[in-house]
């Protein structure tokens, strides 16, 4: 083909400076590559129930050749979309159900956890490291694992304090999980939920915390370390281009920092340059494929084993995360 | 589990940043339906409240203009309200409804310019002497101006509504409003006047979340909250004190959850927050039976009115 | 010297009505001035417009000489006119002093209100306590929070617009004695009320309206009561005339019958045990607020009593609600016509189905509508009763009160009931559908059928009734044979003196 | 100056003359609206109202929009006829769709032909079940149903979310919280072939004509009518105002739980915590647009389709704001609300009212 039209389904508005942001920024990078050669549209705030599968539909019949579902939930209104559509392309981000003309693609944000984890576990003075989880699946407690073992690995005192707020965004909440959090001892806040409040609340307080998803600097100048940056661009450039070339084909992809899927804003002046070091060799060792985040020996935190010394965790398990390991608190909610 | 890191003057006041907005919206709605008007448009109010606020502080870089904006920005959303319901005498359910859904669609029209904006920082006041006690100056004297004007909110409406003649006078109307026109008070002005001052309410509790509480704009950042204030009027049985210690117990509720969580607790969240709600159909279902309490509520409230001769 | 008060030419127009028709009058000072007239002949509306709650649509007022045209009755407030509403103007919810304060100028409501309430109502024999709230009061002791707050506001002109309806013969007898002081004190008094020997005690002069227009003037002291009934209703009443059947078998059978008060304020019924022939009208007379609400209520089975208390034929129907008596053949015509017996707005049709979807076969078994059936009933109440209506499609509320009260009774009657239960059957109805109606129930009583009609308006019972009980309290007189009894007794069984019926509770 | 005077009964004409009044003038303003978004006023309209007419994919899309919208909006204006204010019909729906989803869940390994029915009985269960909270506490204890039905919608919501995150999760769903799909015999039968559209639409309809034929020709739809205009006249006519809230509140918490049950089973297949869209609160509007009418519910289910399936045709094509749309039915809503007054009032120039220039 010589010219192709690219959908987009949010799930919540392109302002939101979080997950839905991200993505119309790989959108924008797709325009900016490939010129008049494409056509690009989306639609913002598609709630995850029964009118996902009318905008995905909506869009194939529009003639786009290919459309990114940018949630979980669209995950099986996306199969179904695909199966009466089977010349359109469909891209479903973090689901794991895929077809001859559906792929999905995720992010290992693990890696970027450990990083920030390193630093986390050097900065904290209390050692306590506050972290606001949304939903208990693989992708948020793998997040938190990460952090853990790095954190830990760097500072044996080291505790997590988790609140689960079940909810992707809701800034009052978050807001609220924050201040608990730092109330109870927190002085490095991570956060795996989309809305900037928790920075907003770290700066305040003026304690530290990372960015999710985008760089949040100018809603915690002082507070941010630094973010993990969810970069799509050159994936959706990269699948928009099969298309027009006539090589696309279905895949799982799991890109992590090697690629720069996942990348992060630069280091805050305030993380001290030992630590900067560090964390820069560790991107580098990921990003080389030296080191593996979830790399034995690791215990489950009931105690049984889980990797054995020099093990390094395949995937399918890590997919699947549903279990702490050795030495954070609290049970994880079923 | 170590109960020795919860500091009760931090949680204390963490509830009460969490109440603020909800008090706010109810000591409005509590006058709004004092003068025998049901308003369900809170929700609406209060989100436009909170984009024109956030707007008015991003624009002029004044936090203190912003809550202004955000009461105007209330009172004129519910003005429209009030023309539908008290002139052209709509039926009083379907257009706080409909004004909900209005209000929730202008102000993420009007903030899609501002996601992602950060809020001029606002200040809190910070009381020599007082702000440095032990516990209490944590609990009660680290706070912003905001969370003083409603607690002084409060104590206004409780001694205007209870005190003042005006107040007797809105109470009149909201008791027998044939009564109260027939002995010469204009019923139609003085409520169209009470929905204006619970829109202002409902503008400056969306204000309060947009430029302190979190402080950024984000479409739907209410979250429910404007129908939680409803709720603490009826659990208030119309009083302003009560009501005070209806928003501080669910914003209670929330806090206190995160805290066990951030504890270990693990009870699934969802079910603590459930709580509030519940303890809504509780009180609902006691004040209801108790014939004294219930004849807290305004006779009149969501009847049309329209004047004769 | 002026007349305290001028009116000429008083026009007021409703939708429909012409209220006030070019009304002249005057008060003079110090003088206790009676508005006469039947319902609706526009007294309230007058006093209303005089009171600044109503603008006249034509005319003009004059208070001491000076034009009086009150925007709102803080205007006429402070020009010297007090009201005392037909209607009570009271919050429920709030105290008596809070009450008052919202009748006074905002100067004069200040922090020693409670004291001057506990003097005023001393002074002029009206004991109230400030603190209280209204609703716990009785409804004597609301009478007397309007008063004092009127008194409060010393006003010149005092209007009390149908005062007595409500109270006991002590409170009647306290009243008059404050309104007498306050007339030695210099104050001029409206009165409107529609017991004839109230005003005859009480007025120096009377003006009399009819359909909104002045008909008459008079000095009542001078007048009978018949002949100030003949002015108001602008024709001769008619002359009793027996019916002429023999009463037949037990049809209705009271026995014992208390209920509770079931809401504030309301009067309990109190062991009514009574026989209801058929072919008899028995006439039930007495003050509002004694029980006869309750009371049709009870009959009617809007409110359940003990299942064998109400016997139809024998069989015990205390617990059945009006469905079910009325199929057995039970009917009640209510006194409220709008929202009780008819539903304002719906169709004439539809409140034909209201009442006799059961006895007329309006609906089906299932339940399924017969509109075309309850069309023709419908028209046939309308024929038979002259009721004057565009249609049997047209709501409710476009007919005129009396053309409507026509068509509620009228609706009961054509169902032909063994037992009618009928309340104010002639409330508001001008004086020739007035005899149309009471010549339909002496018509239905011949024809075999058993009335009992529960009516204020003695003359009207006077004239139905072969049988006549007075309910006061909550309790019901033994009922006796219309031909024993002379006025003179009936005024003592109403007025109480007769000791035969204890009075009313405040 | 205007005033408005009442009529002596209502207007038959104006009844029918202003919902379309209504609608244009929310279109004039809309069109101002759009025109201020720096969208062109005129194409926009004729997406959003006239485009999803003309394609049979979006014609099957307002029937799937449209179905739960008269289902629910349907119950819901038999009780607003008779002052039952039933407004948590969304938590109705959901627990509906819990009920009969779960009763789906339970049965998955053994399929039939009788799995579908019994889901749909176990959701207007459900439903009816979470309407009656509010309707006993009413009739035992004078409780406000308004209150309580809505606090009992975001109880269920966060019992929806906590049961497709717990004990109804898909076993292989590697945590997320959603429950299985669906078995096929477990599914909504389509109606027309490729499109979304089931036979809840029928369903919808039929319980419109039903409702209907309740109101017009049964004894049980007027005397809702009368409770609602005139409660004492409702008494002295024999109707018991507790049985006309139990079936009020039952009737609608069951529609609502049926339409929760074709929801979860139709178009999404299977329990997640996104399944409730607002139709509960959408439905009151519905309701109300409809005048109470079974068939103006049918109609405005229509409209308040229209709206939104034309809405996301203007985002896509016109990048219209989604918000924009609900400004637009906020709006629709106002107006219609509004224009209501004319049914019972007419428009008056004030005579002068100079009594006191006159003599005699
Ligand atoms: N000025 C005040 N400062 C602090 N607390 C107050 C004040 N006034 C009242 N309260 C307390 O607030 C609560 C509610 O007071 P509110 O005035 O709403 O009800 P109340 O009239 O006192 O109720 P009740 O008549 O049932 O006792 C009570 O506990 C009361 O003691
Ligand atoms: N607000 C109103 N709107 C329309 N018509 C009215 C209104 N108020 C009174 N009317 C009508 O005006 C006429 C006079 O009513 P008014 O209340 O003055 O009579 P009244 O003499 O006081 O009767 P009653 O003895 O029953 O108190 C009646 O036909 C009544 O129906
Ligand atoms: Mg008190
Ligand atoms: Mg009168």
């Amino acid at each position: 083909a010589d010219k192709i039209k690219v959908g987009f389904i949010y799930v919540g508005p392109v302002g939101d400076f979080g997950w839905s942001y991200q993505h119309d920024q790989g959108r924008q990078a797709i325009e900016a590559a490939l010129g008049d050669k494409v056509e690009t549209t989306y639609l913002e705030s598609v709630p995850e129930g029964p009118d996902a599968e009318r905008a995905l539909r909506q869009m194939a019949r529009a003639g786009h050749d290919l459309i990114f579902a940018t949630s979980f939930g669209f995950m099986n209104p996306t199969l179904k979309v695909a199966k009466q559509f089977p010349n359109v392309k469909f891209e479903h981000a973090t689901g794991y159900k895929r077809a001859h003309n559906v792929s999905t693609y995720s992010a290992r944000f693990y890696e970027g956890r450990h990083v920030i984890g390193l630093i986390a576990g050097r900065m904290t003075k209390t050692n306590t490291i506050g972290y606001i989880a949304s939903f208990p699946i693989p992708e948020v407690v793998r997040g938190i694992n990460a952090a853990y073992l790095a954190a830990r690995s760097v500072n044996p005192d080291v505790k997590f304090k988790i609140v689960w707020v079940n909810t992707w965004f809701d800034p009052g909440k978050e807001a609220d999980a924050a201040n608990a959090l730092i109330e109870q001892g927190a002085d490095v806040i991570m956060q795996h939920t989309d809305s900037p409040a928790p920075m907003t609340v770290a700066e305040e307080k003026g304690i530290f915390a990372f960015g999710q998803a985008s760089d949040m600097k100018r809603f915690g100048p002082n507070a941010q370390l630094t973010a993990i940056i969810d970069n799509w661009a050159p994936y959706y450039v990269s699948r928009a281009k099969a298309v027009l070339e006539g090589t696309w084909e279905s895949q799982d992809t799991w890109d992590g920092i090697a690629s720069g899927m996942v990348e992060f804003a630069p280091f805050s002046e305030r993380i001290p340059p030992e630590v900067r070091a560090e964390a820069q060799a560790a991107i580098e060792a990921i990003a080389a494929g030296k080191l593996h985040p979830f790399t034995g020996p690791i215990r489950r935190q009931d105690g049984s084993v889980w990797l054995k010394e020099g093990e390094v965790a395949d995937d399918a398990t890590l997919a699947g995360m549903n279990f702490y390991v050795e030495g954070i608190e609290g049970e994880l909610p079923k | 589990m170590d109960l020795s890191v919860l500091n009760p003057a931090a949680i204390g006041a963490a509830l009460i940043v969490a109440a603020t907005p909800l008090l706010f919206a109810a000591l409005g709605e509590l006058v709004v339906e004092k003068s025998g008007v049901l308003n369900l448009g809170v929700e609406g109010m209060m989100i436009v409240g909170a984009i024109a606020g956030f707007a008015a502080a991003v624009e002029t870089g004044s936090p203190l203009l912003g809550v202004v904006a955000s009461a105007a920005a209330g009172a004129t959303l519910s003005a429209v309200f009030a023309f539908f319901a008290l002139i052209l005498m709509a039926n009083q359910v379907a257009t706080g409804l409909a004004l909900t859904m209005f209000g929730l669609g202008l102000a993420a029209m009007l903030g899609q310019p501002y996601s992602g904006m950060p809020a001029p920082e606002f200040p809190a006041l910070w009381l020599p002497a007082l702000s440095d006690l032990p516990f209490f100056g944590r609990l009660l004297f680290s706070h912003d101006p905001l969370v003083y004007l409603s607690l002084a909110l409060t104590a206004g409406t409780w001694l205007w509504l209870g005190r003042s003649r005006a107040g007797l006078i809105l109470r009149a109307v909201g008791e027998n409003h044939h009564a109260a026109h027939a002995i010469g008070y204009r019923v139609t002005a003085i409520r169209f006047a009470a929905v204006l001052f619970g829109g202002a309410c409902a503008g400056l509790g969306g204000g309060y979340l947009a430029l302190v509480q979190t402080p950024l704009w984000v479409e739907g950042m209410t979250a429910g909250r404007g129908w939680i204030a409803l709720a603490i009027v009826v659990f208030a049985s119309w009083r302003p004190w009560r009501a005070l210690l209806g928003a501080y117990v669910f914003g209670g509720v929330t806090i206190v959850q995160l805290n066990l969580q951030a504890l270990g607790v693990s009870i699934q969240s969802q079910y603590l927050s459930m709580t509030p709600y519940l303890a809504t159909i509780l009180v609902l279902v006691l004040i209801s039976g108790d014939r004294r309490r219930a004849a807290e509520a305004p006779a009149c409230l969501g009847k049309p009115f329209r004047a004769e001769g | 010297m002026t007349a305290l008060l001028e009116v000429e030419g008083l026009t007021k127009r409703f939708p429909g009505v012409l209220a006030n028709d070019a009304v002249s009058f005057a008060v003079e000072r110090g003088q206790i001035h009676a508005l006469l007239g039947e319902n609706g002949a526009g007294k309230s509306t007058l006093v209303k417009m005089i009171y600044g709650s109503m603008r006249p649509d034509a005319g003009v007022m004059r208070l001491e000489g000076r034009p009086h045209a009150p925007a709102d009755p803080g205007a006429a407030r402070r020009a010297g006119v007090g009201l005392v509403f037909q209607h009570f103007s009271l919050f429920d919810a709030l105290t008596v002093a809070e009450n008052v304060a919202l009748g006074l100028p905002p100067e004069e409501a200040g922090a020693d209100l409670a004291e001057r309430i506990r003097k005023v109502s001393a002074a002029y024999g009206l004991p109230l306590d400030p603190e209280r709230r209204v609703g716990e009061l009785s409804v004597g002791a609301r009478q007397r929070v309007e008063i004092v707050r009127c008194l409060l506001q010393r006003p010149r002109l005092l209007i009390m617009d149908e005062p007595t309806s409500v109270l006991t013969p002590q409170e009647v007898g306290q009243l008059f004695r404050t309104l007498r002081q306050l007339r030695d004190e210099g104050v001029s008094i409206l009165y409107i009320s529609h017991k004839l020997d109230e005003i005859r005690e009480l007025c120096e002069a009377a003006t009399i309206l009819r359909h909104g227009r002045v008909t008459g003037r008079c000095d009542p002291r001078r007048e009978s009561a018949r002949s100030l009934a003949e002015m108001m209703i602008g024709q001769e009443l008619a002359a009793t005339r027996p019916l002429s059947a023999a009463p037949g078998e037990v049809r209705l059978t009271v026995r014992g019958l208390s209920l509770p008060a079931d809401r504030p304020f309301g009067t309990a019924l109190r062991d009514i045990s009574f026989d209801l022939r058929a072919g008899e009208i028995l006439g039930v007379a007495g003050v509002a607020g004694n029980g006869q609400d309750e009371f049709v209520e009870a009959l009617s089975g809007e409110r359940r009593a003990q299942h064998e208390a109400i016997r139809l034929d024998g069989a015990p129907i205390g617990a059945f609600g009006p469905d079910r008596r009325r199929r057995l053949g039970l009917c009640v015509a209510p006194e409220e016509r709008l929202g009780h017996a008819a539903v304002p707005d719906m169709s004439l049709t539809e409140n034909a189905i209201l009442t006799a979807r059961r006895r007329a076969r309006l609906a089906s078994r299932g339940g399924v509508l017969r509109l075309g059936a309850a069309a023709r009933f419908a028209r046939a109440v309308v024929e038979r009763f002259d009721v004057r209506t565009a249609g049997v499609e047209h709501a409710a509320r476009s007919l005129s009160g009396g053309n409507l009260q026509k068509f509620v009774v009228g609706r009961e009657i054509m169902q032909n009931p063994a037992v009618l239960v009928v309340a104010q059957p002639t409330w508001g109805v001008d004086a020739g559908a007035a005899a149309a109606i009471r010549q339909a129930l002496r018509d239905m009583a011949e024809a075999g059928a058993a009335v009992l009609a529960v009516s204020q308006d003695l003359d009207e019972l006077m004239e139905i009734s072969t049988r006549f009980a007075v309910m006061a309290g909550g309790r019901l007189s033994a009922p006796r044979p219309m031909a024993e009894l002379s006025v003179e007794e009936i005024g003592r069984m109403m007025g109480g003196t007769g000791g035969e019926v204890a009075h009313a509770e405040a | 100056m205007l005033r408005l005077e009442p009529r002596k009964e209502p207007s038959r004409l104006m009844v029918w003359a202003t919902p379309p009044a209504a609608v244009l003038l929310t279109l004039v303003f809309g069109m101002v609206l759009f025109a201020a978004l720096g969208k062109d006023p005129l194409r926009t309209v004729e997406i959003i109202f006239v485009e999803p007419l003309l394609s049979p994919f979006s014609r099957a899309e307002l029937l799937v929009k449209a179905a739960p919208l008269v289902l629910i909006g349907v119950g819901l204006s038999l009780g607003f006829r008779a002052g039952v204010w039933n407004i948590g019909a969304e938590g109705q729906f959901i627990i509906g769709a819990v009920a009969g989803g779960a009763a789906g869940l339970a049965v998955y390994d053994t399929p039939g032909l009788w799995v579908l029915p019994m889901m749909c009985a176990a959701g207007m269960l459900g439903g009816f079940a979470w309407a009656m909270i509010p309707a006993i506490l009413r009739i035992r204890f004078n409780t406000n149903e308004i209150l309580v039905s809505l606090m009992l919608v975001y109880v269920a919501e966060l019992w929806l979310s906590a049961l497709v995150g717990g004990p109804l999760r898909d076993p292989e769903g590697f945590n997320f919280p959603e429950s299985r799909l669906f078995h096929d015999s477990a599914t909504m039968p389509i109606l027309i072939e490729g499109t979304r559209a089931h036979v809840g639409v029928l369903v919808a309809l039929a319980v419109a004509g039903l409702a209907w034929l309740a109101l017009q020709r049964h004894v049980f739809g007027f005397s809702l009518k009368v409770m609602g205009q005139a409660p004492r006249a409702a008494r002295f006519a024999g109707f018991s105002e507790r049985r006309a809230v139990l079936a009020c509140m039952g009737v609608s918490g069951a529609l609502a739980g049926l339409a929760g049950v074709f929801e979860a089973a139709g178009p999404v297949g299977q329990l997640v915590p996104g399944l409730p869209a607002g139709y509960g609160f959408t439905a009151i509007i519905v309701a109300f647009l409809g005048r109470l009418h079974p068939g103006g519910v049918v109609l405005a289910g229509g409209v308040m389709a229209l709206t939104y399936i034309g809405g996301e045709s203007a985002q896509l094509e016109m990048q219209l704001p989604a918000a924009a749309i609900s400004v637009f039915q906020g709006m629709l809503l106002f107006f219609l609300l509004g224009a209501d007054v004319f049914v019972n009032h007419r428009l008056r120039l004030r005579r002068a009212a100079a009594p006191a220039t006159e003599s005699a």
